[in-house]
């Protein structure tokens, strides 16, 4: 923003010229900033009213400061000129003007009442609650959760069950939707640029805030509060859908759970699953082999209580804190781009066959601490009784790898 | 701090003050801490005796009469230059209006 | 902080310049340009700041009171009448404090020991109440890292009793010295700041017995 | 040394000798355990001297080295993010990076520097000979050495703070950061902080209490005005952090529950402490170059400040509205609709008195006759950097905009603008102006300029990037940015992350070049003039660098900038009155000589400063692997305390070599001591 006028009206000496010039360039880009492609996370993009509510205020900010800032280095450099040392008296010694002072004094608090007044209004106006569809935001190292209040109706769709996932916010789109936002850990923070500004999660607190889409489409976002070792590895996404979609998504993640067929490398995979992951992550209504229930209980083996639910996996498009992809870059490309008459089709066919990019999520059941960093080490887990504080390094063979990927391919 | 505009002025008026020594005697001091006591043995006495919602404004106010006794008579802040009130006060000041709205934003504001 | 004990400032502009413009010069007594004495001015300053530190730790006990998550709270464990003693105690402190100041004052050696020693005696006479009471509260099941209520208490009243302490240390040390006669400074004025501390720890306490112990959470 | 007599050959004028205040004690060396250190030359002249002036010194070499150690913080960072998914520092490290660098810059490097220009300067500038408790004085300059050593011991002895330079709860308890790096942050910034409270005491003791004869509070320079409204925002700030730090570390290390939240606690509260101290700080940050500026700009234009009363008045309102607007450092932390409101309109008011003293500036510039010494190059600079600095600030004091800006490189452009292109840059004027004062040699201004453009232009090619960086999404404390998010065209991250990543290494070519200018100004042999500058105040009437006394005789203050006051006068011409020089510096140094006072007290030496301040460390160290330790140095500790209690405050004759005969006064050290 202001850099630019800065850069504009600070030259002096050798390097005016080409000042100038960056400083051109940035304004006119400044211009164009509307223009800037392939930017998930620009705020100056708004698609939703409560982004765009913030954007107006924002820009009139940034017209008003640039104002004042070149208003400001138009007198210094006026003065550098005109006043440089060309041998001249030493001026009158005055000390001052205090009609201009008091001039000089006033000016500002004008300008900042403009400014405040729409501030002071958008606080109340965002803060709104009164919303049917309720979806709460779990924050946790490092990875976002997701629980569709069960009751509550999201665009028209009632949530008749309660949905857990986690990374992926699905909302539906052109729908006022109230997250409200908590932590198990540390304190993160929400935030899709695009929808609306941040909201943090503190543990013990809850907070709210609305999201609301102009369209279908993928809508980055990142933690911004920082959380620890992988904060930076901590992503989340919201994707909206028009409402037969969302009803469609919601029909899906509701469904039963479908078992593998006997003697396929999913269904070795299933035991596997039971064997080794199932103690943390829940699949829903997956049984044992003697007909229990299987429940994971990650409140014993991880330091924040939770791990993602997995019923759904190939439903999302990334994994891991919404930080790796399970698609691969041309899908992911493709889907991220998509015109919004076209996405939610294409977001709801899921990881499929071709797009899947087995690699990442090989790479991650290798060895996960080494993909992102986790205080996973097991000689250093005195501090926290033993539990990891993220998912640990379980040693698994190239086999079962194989065999788990191919179960989980399969939910989704 | 406008209380030290000129120091020749200033010096003066210090001066003044502290050469006069207007320390109370002994016996206004035990007079003080007598009624001290006595508002103490009051304060005490509401643990007793249930007031309702009397209870917590009355009891500020005897704290904050306590306070200004000690922070005036005994701490000759009363008979002192002006600059050590000043001093004083704006820290206690500071304290009370900063810590009043940390306070607040839990309780009141916050929803 | 032990510096107000000794005449510190031997930096002062102490001398005559050229005195051409009729400023008025107090001569020995008065060298700081305000005329009050550096020690005095460093005093209340800190005391200034003082009030901060106990705003912290008595706001951050008031957040906390009321949360004592199923352990031992304020009305559960606070003995008003002991307490009250205790305050009393103190507050009678203050009187012996500035008797000891008034002593001073009037040169007179004997009596300035003998009120500061009274008034060490107090201040040990509380910090031992406060003891007792840790260690009353600490049997009714009331530990350091029981709750927040108990954190934040322990905390609160704990840097007041240590702040007595400091201040029984003092007179105690201040007590002595002037018996040996090993004062170089202006003695009075080193009592009064020690004076000046002990009331402001004084006056600590009777906002800490109102808000903490008197006002039900 | 102690007591400096004067030859009695200096003419009289002075007042009666023997009306001079009864040396303010009488001591004998039976007093204290020790006899006091009087050495004047040699490497026990420097540690246990109480002269503002040596300590000065201190304090300015010392915070300049930890400068280059955060500045090299800084060139990792930026190396790091110069490009997508690197790997130049693990997640780990990166953390403790930007942590280390916040700490180390803000309170070994602007906190200390400004502190070394208040302990030179003040004295000077208010005609003191010292400030109001030297020993004190030298207690705070060990305690921040100390301090700072502890802090960054802690990268060799398992890690150090990883926490974000604003330590939030819960992340920082011990569940969360099971190192000790977060123990040495708590207690190296609790050495520190007592180091900066005592600081503030004695200089605004100094300041109310030891101004020479006339110079009234609104005669003094701008320099120390904004001197007095820092240290009067430290007094009161410093508490509130010690507040904090004690509840995080009886947390840490004894159990404590305060931000425990299992146990109901509300992470806001860490929040809320750090945060009124830490919008204080940002003042004390900025508020000393100010001062310098201040002084810098009516030199180099030749008239006096704008509206002098105005700058003092609106430095004095920012010292008071700063302590109203914490909150708009949690916009997004939940506070709720009303508190955000009100601070949101409160932060706006800050723009108010500071956008007075930017107007008083470039008013001083108006009308004047600018000289562009690489002094006032940089005081320019500041104006500019710092406005646009401001002016970002300005757009997150709206809280709606500030939820898209907050926690992204927005606001790390904010506040680098405000800080390297306000506060340090402020410093930097501060260093050119005042060397010739401080070492009797000019900075080279040929090498000044290189200095000061590589710093302009760096600091612009670094940090205004940021601004687009932030507003395209990238957060703050991120270790890596993802290449699949940098987006396409003008505005793509990967093209302004390296963009700040080579403006980085612009600055640090301009710091190595002022590195490499003391070297270069050290060797040379030309003196610098007595008043290079022809400047206004009275530092500048003294010999440079300044006697051990400061001052031959305490001068009398008639008028606001007393020394130009008296080099120039205004004399009628037929085309109006005209100013003419009068008098040269050298002319009113010597009158001043002439007419020195006859019986200096100075205060002595001291062992006990350093002492004392060691004690702390060892604790701290103990604190964290052996409480025996502690005892240990809690023993210290009390040994410092009565060493210093029981010792005579001016060092006894005995302590000195007799005279030789006929040798007047005796300077020569004793052998013990
Ligand atoms: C030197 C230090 C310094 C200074 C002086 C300032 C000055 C200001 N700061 Fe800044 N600030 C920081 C250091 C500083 N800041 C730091 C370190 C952080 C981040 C901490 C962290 O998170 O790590 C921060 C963060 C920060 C935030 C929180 C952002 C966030 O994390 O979300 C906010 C929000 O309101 C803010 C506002 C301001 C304002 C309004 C001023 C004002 O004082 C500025 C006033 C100046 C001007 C406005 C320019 C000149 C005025 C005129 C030319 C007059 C006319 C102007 C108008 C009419 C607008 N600052
Ligand atoms: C006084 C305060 C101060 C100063 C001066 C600086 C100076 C600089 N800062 Fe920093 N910075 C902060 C205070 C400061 N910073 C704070 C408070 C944070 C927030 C931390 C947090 O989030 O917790 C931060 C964070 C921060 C970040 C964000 C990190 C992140 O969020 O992930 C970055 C990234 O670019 C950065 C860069 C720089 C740079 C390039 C400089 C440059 O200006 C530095 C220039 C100096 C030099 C380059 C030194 C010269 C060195 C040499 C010449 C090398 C020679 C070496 C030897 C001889 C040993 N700083
Ligand atoms: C000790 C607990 C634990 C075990 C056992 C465990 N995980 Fe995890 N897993 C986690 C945690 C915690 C995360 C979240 C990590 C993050 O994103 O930071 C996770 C994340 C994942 C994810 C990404 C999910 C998402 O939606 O982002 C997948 C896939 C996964 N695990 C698969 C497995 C498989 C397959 C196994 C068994 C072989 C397994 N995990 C065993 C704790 C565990
Ligand atoms: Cu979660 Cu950062
Ligand atoms: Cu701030």
């Amino acid at each position: 923003m202001e850099q630019s006028e800065a850069m504009v009206s600070t030259r002096e000496g050798q390097f005016a010229g080409r000042r100038r010039l960056v400083g051109l360039a940035a304004g006119v880009g400044l211009v164009l900033a509307g223009c800037a492609k392939n930017a998930p996370q620009d705020t100056f993009q708004p698609a939703g009213s409560n982004a765009r509510e913030i954007d107006g205020l924002q820009r009139e900010l940034f017209y008003v400061s640039g104002i004042v800032g070149l208003i400001v280095f138009a007198a210094i450099l006026y003065a550098i000129i005109k006043f440089k040392d060309r041998g001249q008296d030493i001026p009158e010694q005055s000390h001052g003007n205090p009609k201009l002072e008091i001039l000089l004094t006033i000016l500002p608090a004008i300008i900042l009442a403009v400014v405040a007044v729409p501030s002071v209004a958008a606080v109340f106006k965002l803060d709104k609650k009164d919303n049917d569809c309720v979806i709460n935001v779990t924050g946790q190292q490092w990875w976002w959760e997701y629980d569709y209040v069960q009751g509550s109706t999201c665009g028209g769709v009632e949530i008749t069950k309660s949905i857990v996932t986690s990374g992926e916010l699905v909302i539906p789109a052109h729908t006022d939707v109230l997250l409200r936002i908590t932590s198990r850990d540390v304190i993160h923070s929400y935030w899709i640029p695009r929808l609306n500004g941040k909201r943090d999660a503190v543990p013990g607190r809850l907070h709210t805030l609305r999201m609301q889409a102009d369209q279908a489409g993928i809508y980055t976002g990142q933690c911004t509060e920082f959380c620890g070792l992988s904060h930076a590895r901590m992503r989340q996404a919201a994707v909206a859908l028009e409402a037969a979609d969302f009803q469609t998504w919601v029909t899906n993640q509701t469904a039963d759970y479908v078992a593998p067929e006997a003697d396929t490398l999913a269904a070795t995979g299933e035991a596997t699953f039971v064997a080794q992951c199932s103690r943390c992550h829940q699949v829903n209504d997956l049984l044992s082999p003697d007909g229990t229930p299987v429940l994971a209980e990650p409140d014993l083996y991880v330091v924040s209580g939770a791990a993602p639910n997995l019923s759904k996996l190939m439903t999302r498009t990334a994994f891991a804190g919404w930080t790796f992809d399970l698609i691969s870059a041309e899908c992911r490309d493709k889907l991220w781009n998509a015109p919004p008459d076209e996405f939610g089709a294409l977001y709801l066919q899921g990881v499929t066959p071709e797009c899947f990019d087995e690699a990442n999520l090989r790479t991650w059941l290798r060895n996960a601490p080494a993909m992102k960093p986790m205080y996973a080490d097991p000689t250093k887990l005195a501090s926290t009784g033993g539990k990891t504080r993220g998912m640990p390094n379980l040693n698994l063979t190239e086999d079962q790898i194989d065999e788990l990927i191919a179960y989980m391919l399969e939910r989704k | 701090m406008s209380a030290v505009t000129d120091t020749t002025h200033d010096a003066e008026h210090a001066a003044e003050a502290h050469d006069g020594h207007h320390t109370p005697s002994d016996r206004h001091f035990i007079i003080i801490a007598g009624w001290l006591a006595l508002l103490t043995a009051l304060e005490t006495s509401t643990y007793w005796i249930d007031l309702g919602s009397f209870a917590t404004p009355l009891l500020l106010i005897m704290m904050t009469i306590k306070f200004f006794m000690i922070i005036l008579v005994f701490m000759h802040l009363k008979y002192d230059s002006k600059l050590f009130s000043v001093m004083f006060y704006i820290g206690l000041g500071l304290a009370i209006l900063v810590y009043s709205v940390f306070l607040a934003t839990f309780q009141f504001f916050a929803r | 902080m032990a510096d107000i004990t000794i005449h510190e400032g031997a930096a002062a502009p102490a001398d005559h310049g050229h005195d051409d413009h009729g400023h008025d010069d107090h001569g020995g007594a008065h060298v700081t340009s305000t005329g009050l004495s550096n020690n005095k001015l460093a005093m209340w300053l800190f005391l200034g700041s003082e009030c901060l530190l106990f705003g912290g730790l008595i706001s951050t006990y008031m957040l906390y009171r009321g949360r004592h998550g199923g352990g031992p709270g304020p009305a559960q464990v606070f003995d008003i009448p002991l307490t009250s003693v205790s305050s009393f105690v103190l507050l009678m402190s203050s009187l012996t404090m500035v008797l000891a100041v008034n002593s001073a004052k009037r040169l007179d050696d004997r009596n300035t020991r003998l009120w500061l020693m009274a008034t060490a005696l107090l201040g040990a006479l509380f910090v031992g109440g406060q003891v007792y009471e840790f260690t009353a509260f600490y049997q009714e099941g009331l530990g350091f890292t029981t709750s927040l209520f108990s954190s934040s208490f322990f905390t609160l009243t704990g840097f007041h009793g240590v702040h007595v302490t400091l201040g029984v240390v003092m007179l105690i040390a201040l007590a002595a010295i002037i018996g040996r006669g090993r004062i170089s400074g202006d003695k009075a004025e080193v009592v009064e700041m020690v004076g000046l501390y002990w009331h402001f720890v004084d006056v600590v306490w009777v906002v800490i017995f109102t808000l903490v112990y008197l006002i039900p959470a | 040394m102690a007591i400096i007599e004067r030859p009695a050959t200096v003419p009289a004028f002075v007042g009666d000798a023997s009306a001079s205040p009864p040396a303010l004690v009488t001591p004998t060396a039976a007093l204290g355990a020790f006899k006091r250190p009087v050495s004047t030359t040699g490497w026990k002249s420097w540690v246990f001297t109480v002269d503002h002036k040596k300590l000065g010194l201190m304090y300015g070499a010392v915070s300049l080295f930890f400068f280059l150690v955060g500045g090299l913080e800084a060139l990792l960072i930026r190396l790091q993010l110069a490009a997508p998914d690197n790997t130049v520092l693990s997640a780990d490290l990166y953390n403790q990076m930007f942590t280390m660098h916040a700490t180390t810059m803000v309170f070994l490097f602007v906190m200390p520097m400004a502190a070394a220009f208040a302990n030179y300067f003040l004295p000077l500038q208010v005609g003191a000979r010292d400030v109001a408790f030297p020993r004190i004085n030298a207690l705070g300059f060990w305690l921040f050495l100390f301090g700072g050593i502890f802090l960054n011991t802690s990268w060799v002895l398992g890690g150090a703070a990883d926490g974000g330079w604003f330590m939030y709860s819960p992340n920082s308890s011990p569940l969360f950061s099971p190192s000790h790096g977060i123990d040495f942050w708590v207690l190296g910034l609790q050495i520190t902080g007592i180091a900066s409270l005592v600081g503030a005491i004695n200089l605004i003791v100094t300041i109310i209490n030891m101004r020479a004869p006339g110079m009234s509070l609104m005669r003094m320079p701008v320099f120390a005005w904004m001197q007095l409204v820092t240290q009067f925002l430290l007094l009161f700030a410093m508490p509130v952090i010690t507040v904090a730090l004690f509840l995080l570390s009886f947390q840490r290390n004894f159990g404590a529950a305060f931000f425990d939240v299992e146990k109901g606690a509300d992470p806001l509260l860490w929040q809320h402490l750090f945060w009124i101290f830490g919008h204080p700080e940002v003042y004390i940050i900025i508020l000393p170059s100010f001062g310098i500026i201040s002084e810098v700009l009516p030199t180099f234009s030749r008239k006096p400040l704008f509206g002098y009363k105005f700058v003092v008045f609106s430095g004095a309102a920012i010292g008071t509205v700063g302590w109203g607007v914490w909150a708009h450092h949690m916009f997004a932390s939940g506070l709720g609709p009303v508190s955000v409101a009100v601070f949101s309109a409160a932060t706006m008011l800050v723009a108010i008195p500071t956008g007075v003293k930017i107007c008083n500036w470039t008013l001083t510039l108006w009308g004047g006759k600018l000289w562009f010494t690489t002094a006032m190059n940089f005081a320019i600079g500041v104006i500019v950097l710092f406005t646009i600095g401001g002016l970002s600030g300005v757009t997150h004091a709206s809280a709606p905009a500030d939820t898209q800006q907050t926690d992204t490189y927005h606001i790390v452009a904010h506040f680098h603008y405000v800080i390297v292109g306000g506060a340090v840059m402020g410093l930097f004027a501060g260093f050119y102006y005042w060397w010739p004062k401080m070492f009797g040699k000019l900075l080279s201004e040929r090498l000044g300029k290189w200095n000061f453009w590589l710093m302009f232009f760096g600091v612009n090619l670094t940090f205004a990037p940021m601004h687009i960086l932030g507003m395209q999404g990238q957060p703050r404390r991120m270790v890596v940015w993802p290449k699949k998010l940098t987006g396409e065209g003008f505005f793509n991250l990967g093209f302004w992350n390296q963009v700040a990543t080579v403006g980085s290494f612009t600055i640090a070519l301009g710091v190595l070049i002022f590195v490499i200018n003391i070297f270069v100004t050290a060797k040379k042999v030309e003196k610098a003039p007595l008043d290079p500058w022809d400047a206004r105040t009275l530092e500048w009437m003294t010999a440079s660098p300044p006697k051990e006394h400061n001052f031959d005789s305490i001068p009398t203050v008639h008028a606001l900038d007393e020394f130009f006051h008296r080099k120039y006068e205004e004399v009628d011409t037929e085309d109006g009155p005209r100013l003419v020089r009068v008098k040269s510096a050298e002319q009113i140094l010597a009158e001043e000589e002439a007419a020195g006072d006859a019986h200096i007290h100075l205060p002595s030496p001291s062992y006990w400063p350093i002492v004392l301040a060691f004690s702390l460390p060892v604790i701290a160290y103990g604190v964290i692997f052996n409480l025996m330790l502690s005892v240990v140095g809690a023993g210290i500790m009390i040994l410092g305390l009565f060493g210093w209690v029981l010792e005579p405050s001016v060092a006894d004759d005995s302590d000195y070599d007799p005279p030789a005969e006929g040798s007047g006064p005796s300077k020569e050290l004793a052998s013990i001591g």
